[in-house]
């Protein structure tokens, strides 16, 4: 546990980077983990093909908020195509600490966040395609 | 926060509680090199020896399908399987066993009533009374068949402390209403509901009433001749007995005139290629090969829980609400949701740090050993009225002690530590 | 009789029977001071020590309720028992584990397809194929559709050997279908139908087609993937798990449109009072507290399956046949039902012994320590179509051995003496 | 089990008692046992208030075709209030054999047409009586 709530992780859980509303945004999404009630929205500004701003804003566990923050630092500057083949393996390597099974899902809301957002798309290729939610 | 358990109030618990640790095989584990302190029994309870062992002795000694067989095996089955029915409708108060229909648990109850009572009698402009303290397993049931049949859900309210509003409840009620739908016991707030009072002027104004008493069977003596209501449900797991076993209990009348829920073998009498009669009650509501190993165990939990008395187990835990909720209420930063009293409540304590998600507080005391719940416990309705999203959850059962609630304050202590709040 | 099958047909088991039975404690015990010859597999079957012990190891190290916990016991039962489900659909040759569904038995798997796709898709006028093959189970819950929104039930009619007439089923698929639901393989009888080009044959005309395999996942290779079939159903009882285990398979996409059955906790991913959204698959299907500790009996069964081969052990089941056949039908007054030869059919034996009632066979058997069933085994259609009321059925598993079908040969002398037949 | 098929048992199941039709029968009732297959039908001549002859059909087990051979040859000459008090227990001892919980239905089934018969009803007082069979 010591390993998963490191001074880092909560740093950016207390203090979190690119956080609040981003003026000139072109893309955004929100996204949310019904279970935990973590919710993340993350908004870019995309500039040819690069991501030239971005900001988020959310609420919810540290292991989510601290991803969301270290995940927006990681991308800002970095091409379209680079943020897209981002994947879970990198999030999780990126966050340095052991996440267990039950936790995952808080770990991978801001990156589920960034994906609608870099591809205007409610979900992704390759991840939850086949998401089926259907309201009733 | 107005706790009105003052520390150093004394509640004696009855039990014997090192007696009863010594058959649950699971509670002299360890988790994380520290001794497991299990307090989340409102998701689902541990099993004493008694009940595994009369699951293994099926398996081992006598195990044969059901009903069907005319063979020694088949009846011994047979026997205890029906057996366990009678300790269950005895341990509910039932007049008749074949009141009692085995389920896998409450939700299958609950969709049972809804599938077969419910599409029958409930109709267009129809009103269903529900509560927001709710289980989406007593909710979303009678949502689906309102949105299907053009039916009007009426919500009631709780006060702050998460207890009902009565006059509300009271004020619909005379409205009129086709069912009312409530839970005995809140599984997130640990609120007990006047249900015997509520039940009587629900059906004297001619409501058909269902209780969910998933939290009231496992806690407090429940007895459904005495609350007179027409259809309760509840769930093994939750109460020493495996998952998969389960009840509903109807009165017989109501269960005659229902169709019955699933089709296919063992709830037949006779089948053509035109009709089909139905078996006699209960078995017209048991399709198929019932979990009957898991009903087996759940006679046994029946029997052990008898044993040691189910308001002694209500008494001990309320003891343990004694110890707990003051100390818990003294921790700078820590919220207790629901009832600030010992009265009309059981074991459930609900509580959130400041500073701290409830998941971030659940792994911080999985580390110390201790297992609590972290979410919106199914209770997505009482959540958004709490104006929470989610509450770090304790519930008590018969084997736990005051010194797991001090591992639990330690733990808080710890989180606290750990988050630097 | 044209047995076809004669004395001295050798078929050689591929099992290490001795070693097997090793691993069943029920099978040392005595009955009437004679050890058991379990006999009554297709009813049910006996359990080993890996799945009695994958059972007792949840209670006694990890037991906690699954999906929600966010503490190592949850995760631990979580992980058996999703792993449990990944075991199940690698074993039936499911593409994605999402496509299997947990439910109690084959029946509720049935039950959930007429009640979800049966009533989202069945008309008024449209025709449901059926045979008189099918148990209760795969019947009624068409036969009850049927009647509600006015559909047509199509039977389909077996030859004296108790095979489909395959030319009726051409033909009325041809007529073309909504529904075929079909069992793999009689239970009753022991018959395999050749469901694969059955259901190419009912694909191609445009039928959605569920296959009833809990009698075929148990006894033979079954392929979802190579069958190609829409729905397939089982129970885990009858393969070694406890009762309270089985699946509906289902193709994803037909899955992903399909309503939900049960309501309640776990299926849903948000409720308000207007409305509930769902959880994703296959969750979406598994309202409340699954029978997780049943789930994870079944993970340990296809286990101990996959490592003895069901190749094998129905090669094995075919040696006991091939043994116990032609003895069986040397015997003067015994008539034997169903196929008559070892092609396409499982270790199931009907017969009867003229001038004695099943149920009194049956009786004379136990006191000999055999166990068979006797009765319409949830087969009226059948039985009204042989012209019997009720047959002594014996059926094999992978621990039974020739000297078992010697000891039912010596119970059918006794019970001709006992009768003076 | 050599108990249970006793040689009167048998001799009852071979040669049964009161087998066929009865002219002029005043009461009569059929009733069967789905799950054996086992039937009986019972026709009685009641003449004031005594069962003046009695005859039975059926097929079936062993135990439920000598039960109902045996009642008939107890019940005739008997007055309506006699036949009407006999129950469960009094045809288990008559039978005189040990009977298994999952032949119970078949002994019975002989006691349960007759009292169809002899009460004129579907049902009778005291027994089955929550019998809540619906077609569907
Ligand atoms: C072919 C077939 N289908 C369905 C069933 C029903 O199985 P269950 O009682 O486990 O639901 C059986 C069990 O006898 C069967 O043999
Ligand atoms: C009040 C209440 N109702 C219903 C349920 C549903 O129980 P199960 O999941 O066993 O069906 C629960 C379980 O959490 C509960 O606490």
């Amino acid at each position: 546990m010591d390993d998963m709530y490191r001074d880092y992780i909560l740093d950016h859980y207390k203090n979190p980077r690119n956080q609040g509303e981003l003026e000139g945004a072109t893309n955004s999404y929100s996204d949310s983990n019904p279970l935990c009630g973590d919710e993340i929205s993350m908004a870019l500004r995309i500039d040819g093909d690069r991501v030239a701003d971005v900001r988020f804003n959310g609420k919810g566990c540290a292991i989510s908020q601290a991803s969301a923050s270290i995940l927006t630092e990681e991308i800002k500057g970095k091409t379209l195509d680079e943020v897209k083949a981002i994947d879970r393996d990198h999030i999780l390597e990126n966050l340095g600490i052991p996440i267990s099974p039950a936790r995952i899902k808080c770990a991978l809301l801001s990156l589920k966040t960034l994906k609608g957002a870099a591809w205007g798309l409610p979900a992704w290729p390759g991840e939850d395609e086949a998401k089926a939610r259907s309201a009733g | 926060m107005a706790v009105t358990v003052k520390t150093g109030t004394e509640v004696r618990s009855p039990l014997d509680v090192a007696k009863i640790r010594a058959d649950f095989p699971i509670l002299s584990r360890a988790v994380n090199g520290k001794p497991v302190v299990y307090l989340d029994n409102a998701a689902t309870s541990q099993k004493p020896r008694q009940v595994i062992g009369a699951m293994r002795a099926v398996f081992e000694e006598y195990n044969a399908n059901i009903h069907r067989g005319v063979y020694e095996f088949s009846e011994q089955t047979t026997a205890a399987f029906e057996g366990a029915r009678a300790k269950v409708a005895r341990f509910i108060g039932a007049h008749d066993d074949r009141e009692v229909i085995f389920v896998r648990n409450a939700t299958e109850g609950v969709n049972l009533v809804a599938y077969t009572w419910g599409r029958e009698n409930i109709r267009s402009g129809d009103r269903i009374i529900s509560t927001v303290l709710e289980h989406h397993s007593d909710f979303v049931p009678w949502q689906q068949l309102a949105k299907d049949v053009g039916a009007q859900i009426v919500m009631i309210d709780v006060d702050d402390d998460g207890r009902l509003r009565r006059e509300q409840l009271s004020a619909e009620i005379k409205k009129g209403a086709k069912l009312l739908a409530i839970t005995h016991t809140s599984n997130g707030l640990g609120t007990v509901n006047p249900v015997k009072e509520i039940v009587a002027e629900a059906r004297a104004a001619g409501a058909t009433v269902l209780v969910d008493a998933a939290q009231a069977v496992p806690h407090t003596p429940v007895d459904v001749t005495d609350l007179d209501c027409d259809f309760l449900v509840f769930s093994g797991h939750k109460m020493l007995a495996p998952p998969g076993s389960g009840g509903v209990w109807g009165r017989i009348g109501l269960l005659e005139r229902m169709r019955p829920f699933l089709f296919g073998g063992d709830m037949i009498s006779r089948v053509t290629v035109e009709k089909t009669e139905w078996n006699e009650l209960p078995w017209k509501f048991e399709a198929g090969t019932s979990s009957y190993v898991d009903a087996i165990g759940l006679g046994a939990a029946v029997d052990y829980l008898e044993a040691v008395g189910v308001a002694n187990i209500h008494d001990h835990e309320l003891s343990l609400v004694a110890y707990l909720l003051p100390r818990l209420s003294e921790i700078p930063g820590v919220e207790v949701y629901g009832p600030k009293t010992l009265d009309d409540r059981v074991g459930v304590v609900s509580f959130n740090i400041e500073g701290i998600h409830p998941h971030d507080v659940a792994t911080i005391f999985d580390r110390e050993g201790v297992c609590v719940r972290a979410g919106h416990h199914c209770n997505q309705l009482l959540m958004t009225r709490l104006g929470v999203a989610a509450t770090t959850r304790a519930s008590f059962y018969l084997y736990n002690t005051t010194d797991e609630c001090d591992a639990l304050l330690g733990a808080i202590d710890r989180a606290k530590k750990v988050f630097k709040v």
